[in-house]
């Protein structure tokens, strides 16, 4: 189960390989991208974040009969149209892929502790969340 | 007893600092470090307008949970990793 | 709306490129890839199948609100463990990227004049599929 | 009049083509259509065992629709892309 925290900007195809598997007919992604604002700073509590992502993987793969299931999320400035969570999900069939990838991104957004400020024109102000 | 307590996003700001230390009676509960934290004055005011959940040693507990020396305390506000 | 059908391996990032818009803040992909068997050939009506999918995903994008929707399908031979059909769709939010990408696929493999041929252990057969 | 009939998978390879003309009256079906190639002796057997939708110059359309000279009828036995 892999599940990273980094300041890189993200691979959308890397992710995707992690999860190939030669019994899985369907690969479902989603990417979350920075957008309408000049860029999002996002802040993590990488110590507890990384190994929260990946138990919250691991019961995602056991819930929705996946095969393989992967995540990864910047922290530090994500700039306009760059992405800041990239999920990929592998399946025998889509119904699995499709759900346990919107199942991993929905518990990702709710209980990770990752937070992020807004930057547009000139002004920073923290997004009000989820409390986990 | 010393806990040492995280802080992030606005809490971090606001304490100008990613950590602190705080001196516990021994047996303290979650509940306890919070009331601490709540009358010190860099965090007051955002303690009293922003719901937190607390982390102990990288781990989601609930108010009554035990804490012990040394302890890991993680202040967590509303998140909104994601997108 | 970019639909292609095509005899080269498909790419998912560049899929996945042509959808990225300022504004969407959401992308899903799907990929359908050749499981459990050595491979799959893929036989399309062609100048039927790319001007029916690129109705069929404008569709799709006006019934789910999406910012950009796009697909590829490869014909010919495709090994076990290469993706045959590529969708990403491009939202606001993910509900909506979500649902897009998952009406698009089944609708490409419900409609679309394509019909696929198992080969294993030496063996060819006909997959029996669905009637548009 | 003159039609063109566009064969694929199964019943291509049944024809040995993919691709047939057929002779038929003016004012003729879609419906016509199909029971001239039912008569077909390479497309008899197939065609009695498969249900077949059909697409005119690239649109499906139903049993009733009428053929025009130089039509490109397609037919479109059930389908099975994606993956």
């Amino acid at each position: 189960m892999h599940a990273r925290i980094s300041a890189e900007p993200l691979s959308l195809s890397d992710v995707a390989k992690l999860v190939a598997h030669p019994a899985a007919g369907a690969i479902v992604t989603f990417q979350g991208t920075t957008r309408e604002v000049d860029r999002l700073d996002y802040e993590a509590y990488v110590e507890m974040a990384e190994p929260y992502m990946r138990r919250l993987l691991r019961e995602c793969l056991e819930q929705h009969g996946l095969r393989a299931l992967a995540a990864e999320h910047r922290v530090g400035s994500v700039p306009l149209g760059e992405a800041s969570v990239v999920v990929a999900a592998s399946a025998a069939h889509r119904q699995e892929a499709f759900a346990g990838a919107r199942a991993a991104i929905d518990r990702i957004k709710a209980e990770v502790p990752i937070w992020k400020r807004e930057l547009s024109g000139g002004e920073a102000r923290w997004v009000g969340g989820v409390l986990p | 007893m010393k806990v040492n307590v995280r802080l992030f996003a606005t809490l971090r700001e606001r304490a100008g600092a990613s950590s602190i230390d705080i001196e516990l009676p021994e047996r303290a509960t979650v509940d306890d470090a919070l009331d601490v934290l709540r009358e010190r004055a860099e965090l007051a005011d955002a303690l009293a307008r922003l719901p937190v959940r607390v982390a102990v040693n990288r781990e989601y507990v609930e108010l009554g949970a035990a804490l012990h020396a040394d302890d890991e305390l993680a202040l967590i506000t509303p998140v909104s990793g994601g997108c």
